[in-house]
């Protein structure tokens, strides 16, 4: 009848009927995106919208950037468990429980991604030591690893299993160890969100994305990790706002908030800093030496100038300069607003990485095409959405995530 | 052990960690990825030993060499032949699909019957050829009551058909037309052979070489060895025609004139040539013809009536009058429903350079002696008119035969005016000799299907273009697939069943006959020199020994003899007479331009499954094929890249979208043929619409011959 | 049911292990295989070594290299019908090649034991100098033909030469013979098509 | 790193001379059908089609009469410093045997697309379908080159097959299957083109007249400025063709000022 007994000391949780029916909506969404998952194995990737042009699509456009968002976690790790900023200790376990979901439905949709999915072993059994996605695959392997480590003990601190006393013993000693993984899960995410930038940044024949590089690694790569770091915190305190919204239920203080919001302005602040490096250089130095001009890189709608004009200063300095600035930072829905800015510039940053790089004609003679995704690309999209709704959900209900919310709803 | 539930789980663990040390899992990995490499709906290859057989294209009248490489007795591949001179080691994007289209899904397994539900049953040989002696018997003695349509314009069947027509009293025998028509009313015997390998400036007025004019793989060969890569051209080209498509692009220069406004261009190119000193004067008319021309053909009359300006012609001239070896080419753009204006006009330039019977000119090239008795003369076939012909009889001018003989051809689809003439053909008893299902074949009530070229022996004869005579054989590379027998066999035993003696056994008794024929002109093998060679010095050893046992194993005759003595006229008589209007019609305003191209088949074929990937994105979007026009046509109607219009023609329409192309003539659309097919099978069903409903036949003055090269269409946005 | 503590409880949880272990094991190494393998025999017996050595003839009367380059392999029916266009013994085999396969223009479907895929190009020229026995079993010194195995998920032969094993001799000659191999001795369309 | 490994002492090369292409598509339906290629239903959206070889249409992008036409038919250009063999994740493909020839084992491929995101010409195709080929004409099928199924990426390999059986040809002869004469391995596409446009052979022997068709001042190579140094040269005397061959600023001359 009821599954209190399960919930997390000291707080409420909503009625299981009403649970169960949030849960029944989720696990539609999940059918519709595993049935198209089942589509696009059984058919190929041909039901996608990707093509010839497209090599990647939606499903890459996803990864890169619920990778980004979820970057929160090691970046919130790091700086919790390393460098001891304490205020983080109230939003690290949402941080952590994100950065699991983002980067297991990533490696879920990754799956969808190869054309021969049974043999994506092969990436393992015999790797190119020269190819970033290499990289990604080893470091993504590896990081949702860690990430389960790290998601552990906080599963072990279910009221139920924490009594177990070999349990309860395992979770503290997996605290222990923390500061360990929170260094190598820092580290690994690194170069994960490096060599997710890394993948276009070496792509010397591809004048829009191509990168010169830090010994052996493009700009891009540096760029994909503080834009991570710079949108990942924003990312995870949104998450938690939007929590508190659907469950009427305060779940952190504002100040962490605000807290998040100052960190992910100052790696913004950083972000751009270097963007502007990286897109003045590109602009000035990869794109004549290519013989291109700076409008030929760009065309239409889909791929309009807009689109680096937004990415760089309506979704990056203007969001920086309102998080920076403590009166702006501390005001609630300019905090908010500057967030989801920040979160969109750096998906508009995966966008134009993905598809303007491949939609934008190398050859001379050869002309751009507009990449559109299919309901078999929005599906099992919206599916992992799902999916993290579903692991959020449950780890809310049943676990204690948010240290402040007993003491925040008396 | 107690079996409770932990131990249940721990002997799972134990198997689950046992498992880990044995091959299960491991091997169930690599085995599944195994797997995907091979799954097993994906088609096997099968191995054998590498061969080649050496044969010949029928798939279009340039009659190109080929060489079928076979794997374990299986063609697979064909490829051009080095030896023959028709293709010498190239072929033809056509050409290339050849092997695949031994299994195209269109092809005809058997002899068929239509039933009342416009289906077609299978039938057997026996039924089939029963039911045709029927049909037949029941009009022999009536004249012209059986027609016959052949598609096939050089090959010896056709004197199988006419004779056996002329048994039942029918002299309605017509070739499907082609540029061979026109050239008819200008050369009573013989063919006009074109030298272009010798010569050192080709200029074709009208005639698209590289794509769709003769013998094509031949003329880009030539074309290719004027030019090679790092050496100094050897010839120029120059391409006078409506439209930049292949050979204008491939041209050194591409002078634009509406269609059929060649000849006046050319005569415009004469009147400098003759005010240069040029004379013909072996021609028994060069004084008339100069009188014509000089008075006629200003410049400033060229210039209005081709908007060319004075210098490109007085240019054009000069390049003509100072080469070495010139020689024009007359042609339609399309290869056909051309007039004998234009075709004469720029014949003329030849003459008036002089290089008749030169190496890097025109010859005259013999006809085959013929193997059948009773056949009737070529050149008679080749003068005749079917479109005339269809026309008279759908407006009801003319009486309908009771049975058509459809060979090879699909006059359904690919005549001009094509819906209007397709209805002369309904009510009467439709035979379709096809090898695949085509419009015509979807119309016919028996199919009678031919095996494929690769499956069966047929020859083929001095192809339209050639600048030599030649022979060569078709040779069964395979057995037929299907259920097929070549209809030169099924003619022979209908006519010695129904009592007509046409003197030979077997279709394969009337080739060797033929070949045995050749002893009568001076031939040799092409295996070591090639005609052209031989036109520029080179030295040659006779075709000797068993002519048969030769080509029968796929060598190639050949011949450079001049057979007939050369009448030269200038033709200044049909100059005169059928020069085109010179008025515009306001109604249908825009001058419409067909493409042909072997990137799309050929008038017989439809596009194979091989050829599909030529198609771009200038040609299709979805089922929608583009029709070209420059931007300022474009501007001047109203229309944009990418939207949809209709061309509108006397007597049919036709929806398309705009591609702006530059290559187009002012005021001038083009549209490309062989789109919009409604039979054949769905790599070629359903894609675009058919130009031919918009090809309208307008009739020469002074020849009466159709011509439809240069329709006209009123073009709005749809 | 109640638990039990100790010892007991150390070898039921031990017992239990070891027992799914070994029952894995077995599985593994025993069962897994003959499930994962079908055995399939040839569609007719051939005397190898009869034919060496009662007919005298030689590895290369029938497999041999083409004038192009390329290997016959297994022969064809008309180069067996050299000699056995009609029964020469009475053994129903090869009554059984002259009636079923030979005069019905069937050509026999012999398994091949090295079965290859169709994505591995294997030149016999290329590997001319290495005797036969090198990659094959020395078949002529027998008359009994090997049983076939066949994968049943793979429809590989159990004796398809893998990947690794060319890539190891190919590294190890080449280290020996660089120019021989001159280039790059295990590069990957060398083997691959 | 392979330690015997010297350079490459030969490389098949293409130098195709775009003033002779008369863009008729020989060479891809040679292409198709000597690799076994399925045949499309649809190929008219480039964006699915499967053509190892596909023949561009160039233009000057002037009105007419000015209007100028080339067409370039596209191989893979077996690029000598690929962007595609280092990203592919698993060794799918490489550049490691004598001769340059970019390899691509389907076999090994997992269709992760990496290639096709880093080859600028499209020279790689993934393949969107399993091959289909219409009831029989699987008999048409070559026994030397392997069916692809969906999934995985195809590209040219200048009919490889064709050299390896060259080579045994060679070796069955008794010649130095290392020392190929210009004819002895000559790809589909160079053999059924109509005008001799393509032409084909080890870009390192004097011998082979693509070693010095490539230094002409006419040759160029797509993109040159990439680096990624392809194997196909093109050849035209027309400036606007050469210019097209890759990017430039507006003041940016071909081959200095």
């Amino acid at each position: 009848m009821s599954d209190k007994e399960l919930w997390p000391e000291g707080v409420q949780r909503c009625s299981l009927k009403l649970f169960i029916a949030w849960l029944a909506v989720v696990f539609a969404v999940l059918a519709w995106g595993v049935y198209a998952a089942y589509v696009v194995w059984a058919g190929g990737l041909i039901v996608t919208g990707m093509d010839n042009y497209f090599a990647f699509g939606l499903y890459i456009i996803f990864d890169l950037a619920v990778i980004a968002l979820g970057a929160g976690a090691f970046f919130s790790g790091l700086l919790y468990y390393l460098v001891r900023v304490e205020g983080l200790k109230n939003i690290i376990n949402l941080a952590v429980i994100i950065g699991f979901i983002c980067y297991s439905g990533a490696l879920l949709i990754l799956t969808l991604e190869v054309g021969q999915p049974l043999r994506a072993w092969f990436g393992f059994w015999h790797p190119n030591v020269h190819s970033m996605l290499t990289e990604v695959i080893f470091c993504i392997t590896v990081y949702m690893l860690v990430l389960t480590i790290e998601f552990i003990p906080l599963i072990l601190e279910n009221r139920k299993l924490n009594k177990i006393k070999f349990l309860h013993h395992l979770a503290h000693n997996f605290h222990v160890i923390m500061p360990l993984f929170a260094g190598i899960g820092a580290f690994l995410s690194f170069f994960h969100q490096g060599s997710l930038g890394g993948m276009y940044g070496v792509l010397f024949s591809r004048p829009y994305a191509f990168r010169e590089g830090f010994f052996i690694w493009p700009w891009t790569f540096f760029l994909f990790i503080l834009s991570a770091v710079a949108s990942g915190p924003g990312f995870t305190m949104l998450v938690a706002t939007l929590m508190e919204k659907m469950t009427g239920r305060k779940l952190v203080d504002f100040s962490v908030k605000a807290l998040m919001g100052k960190i992910a302005g100052t790696m913004l602040a950083i972000y751009m800093f270097f963007k502007f490096l990286d897109t003045w250089g590109w602009y000035a130095g990869i794109l004549p030496r290519s013989g291109l001009t700076f409008d030929e890189v760009f065309y239409g709608l889909a791929y309009g100038k807009w689109l680096l004009f937004s990415e760089l200063i309506i979704c990056g300095i203007f969001p920086a300069f309102l998080l920076l600035y403590a009166k702006t930072r501390n005001t609630p829905w300019i905090l908010y607003s500057a967030a989801i800015l920040a979160c969109i510039g750096v998906i508009i940053n995966r966008y134009v990485q993905t598809a303007q790089t491949l939609a934008h004609p190398v050859m001379p003679f050869d002309r751009w095409y507009v990449y559109v995704p299919t309901w078999a690309e929005w599906a099992p999209s919206l599916a992992i959405i799902a999916y993290g709704a579903l692991i959020l959900s449950l780890s809310y209900r049943y676990l204690p995530v948010f240290p402040q919310e007993r003491k925040l709803n008396p | 052990m107690a079996l409770n539930r932990r131990s249940f789980l721990t002997f799972a663990a134990g198997g689950v960690a046992g498992t880990l040390f044995t091959p299960v899992i491991w091997k169930s990995i690599d085995d599944t990825a195994i797997w995907t490499q091979n799954w097993p709906w994906i088609p096997r290859l099968e191995y054998g030993p590498r061969a080649y057989a050496a044969t010949t294209c029928k798939l279009c009248p340039a009659g190109c060499g080929l060489n079928i490489r076979t794997a374990g007795g299986r063609p697979v591949v064909a490829e051009g032949r080095p030896d023959h001179p028709l293709s010498q080691g190239g072929i033809c994007p056509l050409g290339a699909a050849a092997v695949q289209l031994l299994y195209s899904p269109a092809r005809i397994k058997s002899p068929m019957q239509k039933q009342e539900d416009g289906t077609h049953q299978p039938i057997s040989w026996e039924q089939a050829e029963a039911l045709l002696q029927e049909k037949l018997s029941a009009q022999t003695g009536r004249r012209n009551s059986v027609a016959c349509i052949s598609g096939d314009e050089n090959g010896t069947i056709n004197e199988l058909f006419s004779a056996f027509l002329g048994k039942l009293g029918s002299q309605a025998f017509f070739l499907m037309p082609g540029e061979s028509l026109a050239a008819s009313r200008v050369m009573k015997q013989g063919s006009i052979g074109f030298d272009i390998e010798n010569a050192d400036l080709v200029v074709a007025f009208g005639a698209d070489l590289l794509d769709s004019w003769g013998t094509i793989v031949r003329n880009k060969k030539a074309y290719g060895a004027s030019r090679r890569i790092g050496e100094n051209p050897s010839a120029e080209y120059v391409y006078v025609g409506p439209m930049q498509n292949n050979t204008g692009s491939g041209a050194d220069q591409w002078i634009s004139v509406a269609p059929e406004q060649e000849g006046i261009l050319a005569l415009g190119v004469a009147y400098h040539l003759l005010q240069s000193g040029l004379m013909a004067n072996q021609a028994h008319d060069f004084s008339a013809y100069r009188n014509h021309v000089m008075s006629r053909y200003t410049p400033e009359y060229v210039q209005r009536m081709t908007g060319i300006a004075p210098e490109t012609v007085a240019s054009l001239a000069e390049k003509l009058r100072r080469a070495d070896r010139p020689l024009v080419i007359p042609g339609s753009s399309i290869s056909q429903g051309g007039g004998v204006f234009s075709f004469a006009a720029a014949l003329s330039l030849n003459f008036l350079l002089n290089n008749l019977d030169s190496p890097g000119g025109v010859f005259v090239l013999p006809e085959m002696p013929q193997a059948v008795a009773d056949a009737e003369e070529r050149s008679l076939i080749r003068s005749r008119d079917l479109v005339t012909y269809l026309q008279e009889i759908a407006a009801g001018r003319a009486e309908k035969p009771a049975v058509y003989l459809v060979y090879e051809a699909n006059p359904v689809f690919t005549m001009p005016q094509a819906n209007t003439l397709a209805t002369a053909m309904q009510g009467s008893y439709l035979v379709s000799f096809s090898t695949f299902y085509d419009e015509t074949a979807a119309q016919a009530d028996l199919l009678l299907p031919t095996p494929y070229f690769l499956e069966r022996f047929d020859d083929v004869q001095t192809p339209h273009g050639a600048g030599f005579a030649s022979y060569s054989l078709t040779r069964p590379v395979i057995q037929p697939v299907f259920d097929t027998k070549p209809t030169g066999d099924v003619l022979l035993g209908v006519a010695e069943k129904m009592g007509f003696d046409l003197g030979f056994a077997s279709f394969d008794k009337v080739l060797e006959a033929k070949v045995a024929n050749l002893t009568e002109l001076e031939g040799f093998f092409t295996d070591k020199v090639q005609p052209w060679e031989v036109r520029a010095g080179a030295s040659v050893s006779s075709a000797s020994g068993n002519l048969w046992r030769s080509i029968s194993r796929g060598s190639v005759w050949a011949s450079t003899q001049v057979p007939y003595d050369s009448e030269v006229l200038l033709g200044t008589r049909i100059l005169t007479q059928a020069a085109p209007p010179e008025t515009d019609d306001w109604t249908f305003p825009v001058r419409l331009v067909a493409m042909d191209s072997r990137a799309y088949g050929s008038r017989h074929i439809a596009i194979p499954p091989f050829l599909l990937p030529l198609l771009g994105e200038q040609e299709m979007q979805g089922n929608t094929f583009y029709v070209w026009m420059n931007s300022v046509t474009a501007k001047n109607y109203g229309l944009a890249a990418q939207e949809l219009v209709k061309l509108t023609g006397p007597t049919g329409e036709i929806t398309a979208r705009v591609r702006i192309f530059e290559g187009v003539g002012p005021n001038m659309v083009a549209a490309p043929l062989g789109f919009g097919h409604t039979a054949w099978d769905q790599f070629s069903r359903g894609k675009g619409e058919n130009v031919y409903n918009v090809l309208t036949v307008r009739y020469e003055p002074g020849t009466d011959l159709p011509v439809w090269a240069d329709s006209r269409v009123r073009i709005a946005k749809a | 049911m109640e638990e039990k503590k100790g010892g007991s409880s150390t070898g039921g949880v031990a017992l239990p292990f070891v027992v799914g272990f070994a029952a894995a094991l077995i599985f593994g190494w025993l069962i897994f295989p003959q499930l994962l393998f079908s055995k399939k025999t040839q569609p007719l017996v051939f005397t190898h070594q009869n034919h060496v050595e009662l007919y005298g003839m030689a590895c290369e009367d029938c497999h041999d290299y083409r004038r192009d380059g390329s290997f016959t392999g297994i022969p064809s029916n008309a180069q067996c019908a050299e000699c056995h266009s009609f029964p020469l013994g009475d053994h129903p085999d090869e009554i059984r090649f002259v009636e079923e396969f030979y005069e019905k223009g069937i050509e026999v479907p012999w398994l091949v034991y090295q079965y290859q895929p169709d994505n591995v190009f294997f030149s016999h020229a290329a590997h001319r100098e290495f005797d036969c026995t090198a990659c094959h079993p020395d078949v002529g010194s027998s008359n009994t033909l090997p049983v076939y195995y066949e994968n049943r998920l793979t429809k590989y032969s159990k004796d398809t030469m893998k990947m690794k094993d060319c890539e190891r001799c190919h590294a190890t000659v080449a280290a020996q013979e660089p120019e021989r191999f001159f280039g790059a001795a295990n590069a990957c369309q060398i083997c691959h098509k | 790193m392979v330690l015997y490994l010297k350079e490459f002492k030969y490389k098949w090369g293409m130098v195709i001379d775009l003033d002779s292409c008369t863009g008729c598509g020989a060479c891809m339906v040679a292409c198709q059908a000597e690799n076994n290629i399925a045949p499309p239903v649809d190929a008219s959206d480039k964006r699915y089609s499967l053509t190892w070889l596909l023949v561009y249409e160039l233009s000057n992008k002037k009105p007419y009469p000015d209007h100028d036409v080339a067409y370039m038919p596209r191989p893979c250009l077996q690029c000598g410093h690929p962007n595609c063999v280092p990203v592919c994740p698993v060794i799918a493909t490489d550049k490691n045997q004598e001769g340059g020839i970019v390899s691509q084992v389907n076999a090994r491929c997992i269709g992760c697309r990496y290639c096709m995101a880093a080859c600028p010409y499209h020279a790689r195709y993934f393949n969107w379908h399993d091959p289909v080929w219409p009831e029989g004409m699987e008999k048409t099928l070559t026994p030397d080159v392997s069916t692809r199924p969906r999934g995985v990426v195809e590209k040219c390999l200048f009919c490889h097959h064709r050299f390896m059986y060259a080579r045994d040809k060679a070796r069955i002869e008794g010649r130095d299957p290392n020392a190929l004469a210009e004819g002895d391995y000559i790809p589909a596409c160079v053999e059924m083109c109509p005008t001799g446009a393509i032409t084909f052979g080890d870009l390192e022997n004097p011998e082979h007249r693509v070693h010095q068709l490539s230094k002409s001042p006419n040759a160029f190579r797509l993109l040159e400025r990439l680096g990624t140094d392809p194997q196909v040269y093109y050849y035209s005397k027309r400036e606007w063709v050469r210019r097209l061959g890759d990017n430039y600023l507006e003041h940016e001359t071909v081959g200095g000022v």
